[in-house]
């Protein structure tokens, strides 16, 4: 496993010097690195599309031949271009407010690929990528961001949890989603089940999260960690959450950390496979940190610009998820101009039909303020419910006050 | 058919857990120290021996973890029962019982189901340190999404536990500790019988001269406070409240009808809490039968006192009959 | 002499920010986002800029934390303003403030004072997703130690988050956010004026048909349906609670004895509310004086609906009205 | 540093294998010895007595000598006899409930003489070891116990927060105190600040001791977290917490983390005394892991009986604190038989105080409960006050009903 990013020296080694602190360049370079992501970030195409070997884990992806690869392009770029037009419907007043994904289609295409039928993943509220994987019909992801509902998708259906928005709170939950996974014993072979669980760099910060950890640790519980650093927390950088980089977290509590290049789609895919088979096997949980970045602003109330540097964007840019896999394909003739032009043209239909749903989703009607609150519903909310229903009919026909 | 048990109503939840255990695999104890030692006052005591450390969790030390992991368990098809060992300590699973327990029903317009019962032995008089006699259940009744009940004697212990396990809400069932092992508050429980509905309250000693409306511990304190008073040739009548939220105050609707007056007990602090709530309620329903204003007993608007004092900081008998005379008076 | 300044709610918390942050070093801002952002709402703009990092600080994302810590700072004298982003975040840091912030002051006998403000953006109305329109401010009047305020125009908050922060208790600040940035509601403020008093209500119209209490975002909603009523020629009398715990009724106690009718007004679910404390406490002191039981208006039993629907569950100035009539014709 | 106790196989090494998990023994070798706590463990002098020299520590107390170890003898055996006395107290109704600390002087004393006087201490509840080295009287916290009241002493001029009943609230308090010390200038050189806080094993698994972690590496915090792994919380061992040693948690925040004998008490001191310079230094966070034994029930009202085999206790008995250091002193010829007479008679005489100040304890006034819920009292309150002590004048005289 790897070696520290920097060491304090030894206990009771001379007078305490100023010297153990980590330099804000070893902070930098470990945390929030506009290079590579430090020596640990593990890599299986650079950002110029160059396939780097593995002896560690080529062998998660030795099944991803040019068809499956161009699969894995094809996924990022629809999703990218669904995230685009709801960020520009949201733009044109249809949505209230849209959470980009821009940037992170490796980290979620590449995790979420690696699941399987019985898996169950629990996301954050930028997992649009994540959904899409699963078979959620990104239709049904814009309610939340439409206003008309909390959440839409069948979640057992599609293996895939709603979306949590009290940051943190899905990894606590997910812990207890595995455990029981564990305890219907679904765990131990190659057909068991697993759970993945999504949440960002700030998450880490808040007590849910640690006791995730903790949970999870003590009932060796089938579950993926999946921190997507994208360097950012809103307007904070992980500078504000952390000192070392967020994947050795894992090592005060005795699982596996390890940080993957979030921008490389086989590495990712590569590196959740191996983490999801861990955990099937009963030797969960593990903790992945996508290191990624947030391209985009937060949500689209959010302006980026005033807290961080536009050069920081240009370099990421450099690293984009889907040019690198597009390089690899086009150099590699595992692609030619047809399939990118095929794909540019399915993914502007995906966002056609998209859009024609967003502008034509039905509003939901008043009386389902009232509906689910309860499995079994009370009297006062009944009595509620008439009421409200009357005064409305009061309404009709009248022009109101 | 009937079979006849006099139980404290420590050991009256404690069979109902484990009838619940035996007729469906799927619930789950959690909590701290619930397993070995069988909870701090012994409720869980031999489950874990009986069902074994996968269905009786001693889980690691921390609400927010309890709470929330049930969620997930909740979220995979099993019934999670968390105990809270103190009220005082169910302050850091607030936000797991706000943001998701009381949320993903409607969040997920049905999809998910919450069968999540959080015990909590609640309420003072134990003389215990701070943290430990506090009487929160108003914070949970204030909040949509979750049902809350508290129970006063045995047979709704036996029978209230199993219920709410059965329920696919999320319950806080509030547990009056101060009477978990009190000899004098045990009672036949026939476990054959039909038990009354969770979601109701209770009529349980008719009177005339004015009504007491009290739940959990302070249930007795009412009826100790109406024994105490037909000796004075007054006549109360108690209810007992049992659900906390939903309310169902028909029964105290009807009763304040006939006696057109009502006081309201709880051991908690008054402010916007379930006594306001009742009072907010009787007085809209009965504007013309109140002969005098709703009036409260409660604990007072402080943090819980050191315990030496918490005999005057508890309502007791004495506040609640000066309290219906007032109330006579008015 | 007067220094006049025509400013917005939001506006007026920022200038409020900075004199307090200028008159005491003692002072800090700490929440998420505050520094370089100047906060999700803008409230801290250019705060960190002037005062530097160690004054406004962006602290790491978790709620329990920011109110923990500040907990400790106020122990070593500094004077902590936390700001939680929504209301609806609020619940990872409640168990420090019901266990420490509430309670320290009363366990050391007055040794440790707890000079710290939670400044809450709270309500609906701005089409926001979930957790990011609530209104939990009843949650912390329930509980002893704490004292809740809110506001509803500029003035108030200018003065008030001074006053606040001058105070050596804690106080949860609840902010109106629909209303911030709103121009409608600019007014002027004299930041050289004697302030009201931070813990009084205040009558902010006069009449005489029925009375309507209301604070923060809903005394807009209150005067509105004033106006309104006026043209259907009933005069109502619109009180400003401004201070949630502890209450002020003296002026709605007067005002009820007046008009006889009282309608309570709030976004927040009715059960176990500030709205429940105001009628009970209303139909004790003012008994013979009510010709009709107190009404409420208020957001429903559920939790906070999708946010296109939230028009329906917000009360409005016809819901006021709906509800002045059926007062009326009790 | 200490290399890991147990390790993961190099991710996508081979199939994943049950061999990836710590197998029974090594978490138990790790986490609950009933040896001597680890490779890691540092100690100064053993069990039997014996002074064993550590390059590294010795330098911290090289100012202990015969007579200030004799000093620190009497610290432990004082505290334990007050412990003895207040137990028996409790048994006698005298007290509402005890916490004993028995088994955990050397920690508390060693630590607790580690601090200075501008120093701060936040206590959880089991404390009153580190109470009496700050000068408190043990008297003033017997109140608490007693249930007269809910703190007394004067935290300021004792440097000695109240105790903190609610698991892992000081934590975060202590972090923002120790912010405050830095936001003052009080750190940088020898004369600085610091603070140490108090927490359990069964703490760690808190949101907020976690949170205490990040806000204090990130802030740079001079603060010492003191853990006392006393192997229990309550009826759970440590195993349900943690799957690995709990100084080792530290790793994934970026400071340093320290295992010591907790029954050493000059290993307690002289690590106490080196991460406190860390901290004055600027140094901080420290995390120490005391590990020690709780000698008797969790509190008074506790059976240790039902969940724990008395050959652990036997085993611990080995151990003692006190014994050790007086084995050191009688062989040295650092003490002889008449100090050891007069550290018995002068605790006797310190518990005969203690008992004599109890039984004599006053009640609180019954308007106490409205005194002091605010800097600032309120109407209702007011009103709540008067109403009550007309209600109460009414039974003067009076038998009550
Ligand atoms: C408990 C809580 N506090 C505050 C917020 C407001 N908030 C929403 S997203 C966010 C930043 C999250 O950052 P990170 O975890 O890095 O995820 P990212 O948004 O970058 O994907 C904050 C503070 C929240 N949703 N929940
Ligand atoms: C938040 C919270 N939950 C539960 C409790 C009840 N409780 C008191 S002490 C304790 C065990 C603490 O164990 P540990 O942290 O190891 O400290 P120790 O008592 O061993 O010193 C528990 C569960 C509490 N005080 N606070
Ligand atoms: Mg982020
Ligand atoms: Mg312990």
């Amino acid at each position: 496993m790897p070696s520290e990013h920097w060491t304090h020296p030894e206990p009771g080694d001379g007078p305490a010097a100023v010297a153990a602190q980590p330099t804000p360049e070893q902070v930098i370079a470990g945390l929030r690195a506009t290079s590579e992501g430090g020596a640990e970030l593990t890599q299986l195409l650079t950002p110029e599309g160059e396939r780097v070997a593995s002896p560690q884990f080529d062998r998660y992806v030795d099944d991803i031949d040019a068809e499956a690869l161009k699969g894995l392009y094809r996924d990022m770029v629809l999703v990218r271009r669904a995230d685009r037009e709801a960020n520009a419907m949201q733009r044109q007043g249809q949505l209230g407010i849209w959470v980009p994904l821009l940037g992170q289609e490796a980290a979620q295409i590449g995790s979420g690929r690696a699941l399987r039928k019985g898996d169950m993943a629990f996301p954050s509220y930028r997992e649009h990528g994540v959904a899409y994987t699963r078979g959620v019909d990104l239709k049904e992801v814009l309610g939340i961001f439409r206003c008309t509902d909390h959440s839409g998708w069948d979640y057992q259906a599609h293996g895939f949890h709603p979306y949590t928005i009290v940051i943190g709170n899905q990894v606590l939950n997910a812990a207890g989603y595995a455990m029981g996974q564990k305890f219907e014993g679904k765990v131990g072979d190659d057909d068991s089940e697993a759970t993945i669980c999504y949440f960002g760099d700030g998450a880490t910060s808040q007590g849910d999260v640690h006791e995730g950890f903790v949970w999870a640790a003590v009932y060796d519980a089938p579950l993926v960690f999946f921190c997507q650093n994208n360097q950012w927390a809103i307007s904070e950088p992980t500078e504000r959450q952390s000192r070392l980089p967020l994947y050795q977290r894992a090592r005060g509590y005795g699982f596996p950390g390890i940080r993957v290049d979030g921008n490389d789609v086989l590495a990712c895919l590569a590196v959740s496979r191996w983490a999801l088979e861990e955990c099937r096997h009963g030797n969960g949980p593990v903790l992945i940190e996508a290191f990624t970045y947030r391209m985009d602003a937060h949500t689209t109330t959010d302006d980026p610009t005033r807290y961080r540097l536009s050069d920081e964007l240009e370099e990421w840019k450099l690293k984009d998820p889907i040019e690198r896999v597009r390089a690899y394909l086009a150099r590699g003739g595992g692609a030619d101009q047809a399939f990118f032009d095929q794909v540019q043209a399915d993914s502007d239909a995906f966002a056609a039909e998209l859009r024609e749903y967003c502008f034509n989703m039905p509003e939901p009607p008043p009386e389902r303020i009232f509906s689910n609150v309860y499995a079994e519903s009370t009297p006062l909310l009944d009595k509620q419910r008439e009421e409200f229903l009357s005064y409305m009919d009061g309404f009709v026909g009248a022009e109101g006050h | 058919m009937s079979d006849l048990q006099k139980l404290t109503i420590g050991k009256a939840i404690n069979l109902g857990l484990r009838r619940a255990m035996e007729e469906d695999p799927k619930v789950l104890i959690m909590g701290e120290d619930v397993g070995k030692l069988g909870g701090v006052f012994r409720i869980t005591d031999g489950l874990q021996k009986d069902f074994g450390e996968q269905r009786v969790l001693d889980t690691p030390l921390a609400e927010s973890g309890i709470i929330g992991t049930a969620v997930g368990l909740a979220v995979r098809g099993f019934r999670p029962v968390c105990e809270i060992q103190f009220e005082g300590f169910i302050f850091p699973g607030f936000d797991q019982i706000s943001s998701q327990v009381a949320k993903l029903h409607y969040r997920t317009q049905g999809k998910i189901k919450m069968p999540i019962v959080i015990r909590v032995p609640f309420g003072g008089g134990i003389g215990a340190v701070e943290h430990h006699s506090e009487s929160p259940e108003s914070l949970f009744a204030h909040i949509p999404g979750l049902k809350v009940v508290s129970v006063s004697n045995a047979v709704d212990a036996y029978w209230g536990i199993q219920q709410a396990i059965k329920s696919d809400d999320p319950i806080l069932f509030f547990e009056p500790k101060k009477l978990y092992h009190s000899g004098a508050m045990k009672s036949e429980v026939d476990t054959e019988a039909t038990p009354d509905e969770l979601f109701k309250s209770r009529v349980v000693r008719e009177g005339t001269t004015a009504t007491v409306v009290a739940y959990g511990p302070s249930v007795k304190v009412a009826l100790d406070a109406a024994a105490a008073a037909e000796d004075e040739g007054k006549s109360l009548e108690v209810i007992d409240l049992r659900t906390l939220s939903p309310l169902d105050l028909e029964p105290v609707f009807e009763s304040v009808r006939k006696t057109g007056r009502l006081i309201a007990l709880s051991e908690a602090p008054s402010e916007s809490s379930l006594t306001s709530e009742i009072a907010a309620r009787v007085q809209e329903e009965c504007f013309y039968s109140l002969e005098a204003p709703v009036l409260r007993v409660t604990g007072f608007d402080t943090p819980y006192p050191p315990a030496k004092l918490e005999e005057h900081y508890l309502p007791d008998l004495d506040r609640v009959l000066h309290t219906v005379d007032r109330s006579l008076a008015w």
